[in-house]
């Protein structure tokens, strides 16, 4: 079932999180999925607009998946966790609360569009047996925990239950890719914290990294840019203060999962992590000839 | 030593009753007060109330109190407390009309960097249709505390050297279609 | 003296004046009982004949066919005027009948019906010196007892030869029943159908037929066979022609005293013995029932509660 | 100015589900439109499609029957019948210029008394956008005096 | 309508203090009542219900020839019966009556003062014009068959069953598992005196055994219930229990003999704590004292391979029949008590605790096995790695008070949390920590517990636990369970680390309650429990005249709730046996037999069989007995011929208009 799916890259994966681009490009292709990206696409507002005035926010949303409908899209995928929840509390709000669009047409009418995580995609669209039968790559690295953080699993819970959600963890099982129980799999990272009220930020990142560590993991696999951005860039900070050294690599599915599915490896971005680079280089060598299955 | 009494006439019960009417906030009087959303909390404990007391303040009609606490900016919006309420209360919902409503009567915590950053982020997006980073937490620094651009000197060569850290101000064609006239007065 | 007796016809197809002849060698009886004063299709006489009549003069008008026109109101009302006794005659004047089923469009649209594009003729026109006044045609059909006031009823489309001799019997020498009566039994026809005994206790109907698109068994119950048949929310007294002509009661003798809306009761107990209890499977099983209102409201339209189609 | 349109609704409740669903809501003090008057049958099985027709006629804007949910009938299948019956009627109704919306059938159980609200105010809500619908004796009345 | 005598209608209208003149102009009522046809007087009186207004109806007949009342006030589901009465009494046909719902479904319903006297007009004519057309009607009776039909062994099932079999009553007690006893025979101590469950319960038990009035029949459930008030015609299965219950003397000798000679099954009496053989008895005090087999292990059953000991242990008794039948029993019974109870609510639908996840999280349920002295562990509280706890949490409102699961309170929670609290203390001397949300102890004695539990000091955190976690912050939490909880009173987020987290799992309808309630014929309440006829003065009873309900499948309560309400459901289905008959309301169809065409579309009406085609006359007629007055059949006669008292066509056309005559 290869069909065209909307993107929706949202504003980090331009940026800090190209790497999950990259990588979320390269994996579709090897799944022989395509991704059409939104023409002239806009900022989803993220967190913060919310805080200023409610109607903007949403209508920011409202024009993306309009403009999803026009292009004829049935499904728009949006990688980043807020811009998901964005788009999906947007078509849930404007349709449960009228007033909110105050009768303005251009607010309402959206449903059609169905909002998808690429997790979910993998999930649902591919399923974990596909997944299996195309494995190209033994995974020779070590074990890893899943991160789901937030906002992809709340309030919605439709990519996954909201509490103890286990999808990522399958899909990489399938991929032969050994996972850990990691009871902080859905909690915050603090999202912009770390750029306003640092400490505070950093501290929260610190937990999670920790706890993984604990629990033996020796990476941290991520659905989104910002938790991938607050996890991999603060490491030498923490290191700094608790003179822990963490040095963790913080991955997005869409590497890991690309790596195991036989995407070129140049494509998928890795060199763009700042800690754990050298467990990284280790893992993710060019394939020695057994390393195929 | 300071002096912690509320004469009845501070609290707005009027005020509450038109908060309740917000969009997530229906059930705020029917909350028990079991602090479930300040336990799954990840941000409670650096809050100067937790989300529960918050809940109680706006319930009583205390405005002053819940619009100047620092509770609602710190709010991450993950949403633990509305997925665990046993009411149903969409307490990330209640944070977010808190913040606008302090936005828009001042009534917001000088000095604290998250509400410039959401100022700073909407001028951005409506201006340009995107957020680009770099210049979105420069602006920010430059209008609280430059200094702590020093501290971001590291992570920032860290993003420039692996190539994450884009220097171009992103912007869309169509500026005009952002927001669809609407009679404000509704909102 | 002999009783003076009028026969008129308003909306109708002129069965049911067939109907009075129906009594073969009996019209001469008839004949001779009465002095009969009025009767247009029979006999020559005019308008101001009966307007020349003292008022109650007649003994009694027999008027079938349904009000439809500004001409057949007035008439009607005349005979009223000039008779003791008025009865409406055949299901049309009783229920609107046949005619009565234009209540389910306006008079606009019938008349579109049939003229097309091609303006229908003005009411008024002349010609050297005359003028012609038609008739106005009403948005709607009415019975009999809508128009004017009704002693009697006598059912039928047209009333079989016993009705209507009974009838003759019970208004000129017999005692003459409570006002409103209608002249037929009172109980439903299937009482006297002669294939009632095939009827089965329990009866479900999984689907329905139109009379032409199934061979009806002779003696069977025709409801039984899926073939709406009316004979148990019908008045008997029609000698069951129709099932003798193995052909469903279509209602003619209209309800009993003891319905007030006789499409809506008949429709009611019809769809009581279907099968299905989804939606989808019952309303698959009606498919079969082509036009309701057609079915239920063949003969009475007019004189249901609803009367006519809603406007918008 | 004209007062608005306040539509009537006539509600022939079944006594074992709807009815005490109606109860339920009053002890709960759940607040709705007052358009409905409700006609007590012991069961939706009793009520007879003249019932219905005779309501439209005498100028209720909308007809609501209410029954126990399938399978719950305290009578085992009436509400069977009631639904058969209302299938078949909505058609003829239909052709006698009456919209479907006019006439509903809904299953509300003894528990559901906020249901009895919610259908209530729907309807009410509908029959306003749909505005009156007009009473066979005025129909009548217009009708002949043209003559 | 009734024959010449002009109808002369008196019309009441009920202020109920202010619960209908608050909101229905009562006085613009009565007067508008007045001016209408055949009303020939019309009050508004502050409570009709109340005696001196019952007196008001009363002397109104006698000096004012009044023949048809009319009362506006509450829902005729409370007081038809009251005013009919009072007809009675004033020597007038009780269903001359008619009565409008102006509380229910006006004055507390509606807020805007003329739209509800509006409405209340509307229906007070309809009401009026109604009235008129009403019969003089009898009350038929039918005959009270003695024998009573208890569904469920608990020990609200098991007190019904020995108040009524004391009085001499013959009682089937049905129970669906091995033995009697319910959920309380899986309990220790009982609050708040804290006498051991056994000690009270199991001499109930023998009791019910040995009584002669009482057939038990455990291993049964009812499958089929047919009839009416009186005469219910009952179907019970009874499964094969593998062991004959009249050979069997209780010697235990086949389940020692079982060639297993460990236990293997988990045993569901334990809640899987601990393990059983594949022929068991659920546990010592077990009434009927008879093994079961269960087929699902036993090796015979598996493979037929077995040297089947326990058939030689039995010896010549030849009690254990490997190939016995499930059989039907169909018995008559006048009466019915169901006492079906309650079941846990499911810790796993509330993920952020833990249970199934982390071992050493359980339900309260499971610690009441853990300190039950016949328990399987003997009474000791032990983990299921065998150590000790240190610190225990017990997590109150587990599935309770929670939009997300159930939103009632469960009731007994918090008093077995302090019990569970106070027992394991005595058991481990573990710190113990209660989270609550509110501290519920309204019963005799409660309060006094937990002052008591205070003084034991055990820590009482006021707050809803947000999460178990096996996450450690600290290296104090390492290898523990953490619990993270706003300690709402403090005004701070704590974590508190513990060894044994409890879950305070609320009362839930048990799953299968739906298909009991279509059995029986009875409603549930939206909470899913079955509903009483009335919350206050009929709690006891149903909708369905003869069944009545006892314990926790009404709704959550405590054992002396259960036992109080057990009594009164025997006490209710006493009184009708007594009596020895019922008076049944006459709104039964009847068949005007001249009119009736044969057309036979009734008989497929009627789910009671109540109408029978007479050949000899070729004409229907109804049973007034079987009839339970639905009037589908009368809707249905296509010509009119069948009729309904209290709703003949006449009446709810009158009605219909009535209501319109406005609009």
């Amino acid at each position: 079932m290869s069909g065209v799916y909307g993107y929706f890259p949202g504003c980090s994966l331009k940026g800090t999180g190209v790497a999950y681009e990259e990588s979320l490009l390269a994996l579709f292709r090897a799944l022989h999925l395509e991704l059409a990206e939104l023409e002239d696409w806009n900022c989803c507002g993220a967190t913060s607009y919310m805080s200023i005035d409610e109607r903007d926010a949403f209508s920011l949303s409202a024009r993306n998946l309009t403009m999803t409908q026009k292009a004829g899209h049935r499904d728009l995928v949006a990688p980043c966790s807020a811009c998901y929840l964005a788009l999906r509390k947007t078509q849930d709000y404007l349709e449960r609360y009228p007033k909110i669009a105050g009768g303005n047409g251009a607010l309402t009418s959206i449903r059609a569009v169905r909002v998808r995580h690429p997790l979910e995609v993998l999930y649902a669209d591919v399923g974990v047996e596909r997944i299996k039968k195309a494995i190209m790559r033994h995974w020779h690295g070590g074990r890893v925990a899943c991160y789901y953080g937030c906002q992809m699993v709340r309030p919605y819970s439709e990519v996954d239950r909201d509490c103890d959600p286990v999808r990522m963890d399958e899909l990489l099982g399938a991929a032969g890719i050994p996972t850990v129980d990691y009871s902080l799999k859905t909690k915050c990272c603090g999202g912009s914290l770390t750029g306003t009220t640092h400490d505070v930020g950093v501290r929260l990142v610190y937990i999670l990294l920790k706890e993984a560590a604990r629990k033996g993991a020796e990476a941290i696999v991520t659905v989104c840019p910002l938790c991938q951005y607050n996890l991999d860039a603060y490491q030498h900070e923490i290191r700094r203060s608790s003179g822990e050294r963490l040095d963790m690599p913080v991955l997005y599915f869409t590497q890991v999962l690309g790596w195991a599915l036989g995407a070129e490896i140049e494509s998928l971005g890795l060199a763009r992590a700042i800690s754990g680079r050298k467990r990284i280089r280790q893992w993710f060598q060019p394939a020695e000839k057994e390393a195929y299955v | 030593m300071q002096r912690e009494l509320r004469f009845q006439r501070e609290a707005d019960p009027e005020w509450a009753r038109q908060v309740s009417e917000r969009p997530g906030c229906e059930e705020l009087y029917s909350c028990l007060q079991c602090g479930a959303c300040s336990g799954t909390c990840p941000l409670s404990i650096y809050m100067d109330f937790t989300p529960r007391r918050i809940v109680a303040l706006v319930r009583e009609g205390f405005r002053q109190d819940a619009l100047s606490s620092r509770t609602i900016w710190l709010c991450a919006s993950c949403y633990s407390c509305a997925v665990h309420c046993p009411r149903q209360i969409h307490i990330t919902d209640l944070m977010y009309s808190l913040k606008r409503e302090a936005m828009q009567t001042h009534l917001y915590p000088a000095r604290l960097p998250i509400p410039v950053l959401a100022q700073e982020f909407h001028k951005m997006v409506g201006r340009r249709g995107r957020s680009s980073e770099f210049w979105l937490v420069l602006r920010m620094a430059l209008r609280t505390n430059p200094l702590v651009l020093l501290g971001m000197v590291r992570t920032g060569w860290d993003l420039l050297r692996t190539g994450r850290l884009s220097l171009r101000r992103e912007r869309i064609r169509d500026i005009r279609s952002l927001y669809p006239a609407t009679p404000r007065e509704v909102a | 003296m002999r009783p003076k007796v009028a026969f008129y016809w308003c909306a109708s197809c002129g069965g049911c004046e067939e109907a009075v002849l129906d009594l073969a060698e009996g019209v001469l009886n008839l004949a001779d009982a009465v002095d009969i004063v009025f009767w247009p299709v029979a006999l020559d006489f005019k308008e101001k004949d009966v307007e020349e009549m003292a008022d109650g003069e007649i003994a009694v008008s027999f008027v079938n066919g349904a009000v439809r026109s500004s001409h057949q109101l007035n008439m009607a009302r005349l005979l009223r005027r000039k008779s003791k006794l008025v009865v409406a005659f055949g299901a049309c004047a009783q229920m609107g009948g046949i005619p009565g089923l234009a209540n389910l469009t306006t008079a606009r649209d019938t008349l579109r019906e049939v003229y097309g594009e091609a303006e229908p003729p003005a009411l008024e026109f002349r010609d050297n010196g005359h003028t012609l006044t038609l008739p106005k045609l009403f948005d709607a059909v009415f019975p009999l007892d809508r128009a004017i006031p009704v002693d009697y009823y006598v059912p039928g489309c047209p009333p079989s030869p016993k009705i209507v001799s009974d009838m003759f019997d019970v208004l000129l020498n017999g005692e003459l029943p409570e006002p409103g009566a209608v002249l037929a039994p009172d109980h439903a026809m299937c009482d006297e159908c002669p294939r009632r005994d095939s009827r089965p206790q329990e009866l479900k109907l999984d689907r329905f037929h139109r009379v032409q698109e199934t061979a009806i068994d002779l003696d069977k119950c025709i409801l039984a066979q899926g073939v709406p048949c009316l004979g148990p929310a019908t008045r008997a007294g029609c000698g069951s022609r129709c099932i003798a002509g193995n052909m469903p009661c279509t209602g003619c003798f209209g309800p009993t005293s003891r319905m007030r809306d006789y499409g809506g009761k008949a429709l009611c107990s019809l769809a009581s013995v279907v099968e299905g209890n989804e939606v989808a499977e019952i309303d698959r099983i009606f498919e079969g029932l082509v036009d309701p209102a057609g079915t239920f409201y063949r003969y009475s339209l007019p004189s249901s509660f609803l009367e006519r189609k809603r406007l918008e | 100015m004209p007062e608005p349109f306040e539509p009537k609704i006539v509600a022939f409740f079944c006594n074992w589900c709807t009815y005490l669903a109606a109860d339920l809501a009053g002890t709960s003090r759940i607040k709705y439109c007052p358009n409905a008057e409700v006609v007590r049958v012991m069961c939706s099985g009793r009520v007879d499609v003249q019932f219905v027709l005779k309501a439209f006629a005498k100028g209720a804007d909308g007809v609501l029957i209410g029954g126990c949910h399938p399978g719950d009938c305290h009578y085992q299948e009436g509400n069977y019948k009631a639904l058969r019956r209302y299938r078949l009627l909505r058609r003829l109704i239909r052709q006698m210029g009456i919209e479907d919306e006019r006439l509903r059938l809904e299953w509300i159980s003894a528990a559901e008394g906020d249901r009895v609200r919610a259908v209530i105010n729907d309807m009410v809500e509908t029959l306003k956008r749909l505005g009156p619908l007009q009473k066979s004796e005025e129909e009548r009345a217009h009708l002949l005096e043209v003559a | 309508m009734s024959e010449r005598e002009t109808v002369r209608i008196g019309v009441y209208v009920c202020h109920c203090g202010t619960n209908i003149a608050a909101t229905v102009d009562v006085k613009s009522l009565a007067e508008y009542a007045g001016l209408m046809p055949n009303v020939v007087l019309s009050r508004d009186y502050k409570y009709m219900c109340s005696d001196p207004g019952q007196d008001l109806i009363r002397q109104d007949i006698r000096d004012r020839q009044l023949n048809r009342i009319v009362v506006a006030s509450c829902s005729p589901h409370l007081h038809e019966h009251t005013f009919r009465t009072a007809l009675k009494v004033g020597g007038l046909n009780p269903f001359y009556f008619h009565m409008v719902n102006i509380r229910e479904q006006a004055s507390w319903v509606h807020e805007n003062r003329v739209q509800a006297t509006r409405k209340a007009k509307d229906l007070v004519r309809a009401a009026v014009q109604r009235v008129a057309f009403h019969q003089p009607l009898e009350r038929g009776r039918v005959a009270i068959q003695p024998d009573v039909l208890i569904v469920g062994g608990g020990i609200a099932g098991i007190h019904a069953a020995l108040t009524l079999a004391n009085a001499g009553k013959h009682v089937y007690l049905v129970e669906r598992e091995a033995t009697i006893g319910g959920h309380m025979a899986r309990f220790d101590k009982t609050f708040p005196t804290l006498d051991c469950a056994a000690c009270i319960l199991t001499p109930k038990m023998s009791a019910v055994r040995a009584h002669p009035n009482i057939t038990l029949w455990t291993y049964s459930e009812v499958t089929k219930v047919d009839g009416y008030v009186g005469n219910y015609k009952v179907t019970v299965l009874r499964q094969p229990r593998y062991v004959d219950e009249d050979l069997c003397s209780g010697c235990l000798e086949c389940i020692e003999a079982c060639v297993y000679k460990q236990a293997k099954v988990p045993d569901d009496f334990n809640l899987g704590l601990s393990k059983r053989r594949p022929i068991y008895i659920p546990f010592p005090q077990a009434v009927p004292q008879v093994p079961v087999i269960d087929p699902e292990t036993c090796i015979q059953f598996k493979s037929g391979k077995c040297k089947t000991t326990c058939v030689a242990a039995c010896g010549d008794r030849h009690a254990i029949n490997l190939r016995a039948e499930a059989k039907e029993e169909r018995i008559e019974v006048g009466t019915v008590i169901l006492a079906t109870g309650f079941q846990t609510f499911d810790a796993h639908r509330v993920p952020y605790y833990g249970y199934g996840k982390y071992p050493n999280v359980y339900t309260a349920l499971e610690v009441e096995r853990l300190v039950n002295a016949s328990g399987p562990t003997a009474g000791e509280v032990v983990l299921r790695d065998g150590g000790r706890p240190a610190a225990v949490g017990i997590v109150h409102c587990v599935g309770s008070r929670d939009e997300n699961t159930h939103r009632w309170c469960s009731r007994v929670c918090c008093m077995y949390s302090l019990k569970l609290a106070h027992l394991i203390k005595e058991h481990t001397g573990a710190e113990i920590f209660n989270f609550y949300i509110d501290m519920r102890t309204p019963g005799k004695g409660f309060e006094e517990f937990y002052q008591k539990l205070l003084t034991e000091r055990v820590h009482f955190i006021r707050g809803r636990v947000a999460e178990v976690t096996d996450w450690a912050l600290d290296p104090s939490e390492e290898g523990k369970l953490v619990i993270r909880v706003e300690d709402t009173l403090a005004g701070f987020v704590r974590r508190i680390p513990v060894d044994m987290v409890v879950l305070a799992t609320g009362l839930e309808p048990r799953t299968d309650a739906p298909e009991v309630r279509r059995l029986f014929n009875i409603s549930c309440a939206s909470e899913g429990f079955f509903l009483e006829r009335h919350p206050k003065l009929a709690p006891v009873n149903t909708f369905t005249d003869g069944v009545f309900l006892a314990g926790c499948c009404q709704g959550p309560k405590d054992i002396p709730d259960t036992v109080a309400q057990a009594g009164a459901a025997a006490a209710e289905a006493l009184a009708l046996i007594d009596a020895g008959y019922l008076e049944t309301e006459p709104n039964t169809a009847h068949v005007v037999e001249e009119k009736c065409c044969g057309c036979k579309t009734c008989i497929s009406m009627c789910p009671y069989h109540a109408v029978a085609f007479v050949d000899e006359i070729h004409k229907s007629r109804v049973n007034e007995v079987l009839c339970k007055g639905c009037g589908t059949c009368v809707a249905a006669c296509p010509s009119g011929a069948i009729r309904q008292n209290l709703f003949e066509d006449d009446e709810i056309f009158a009605e219909i208009e009535g209501v319109l005559s406005n609009a």
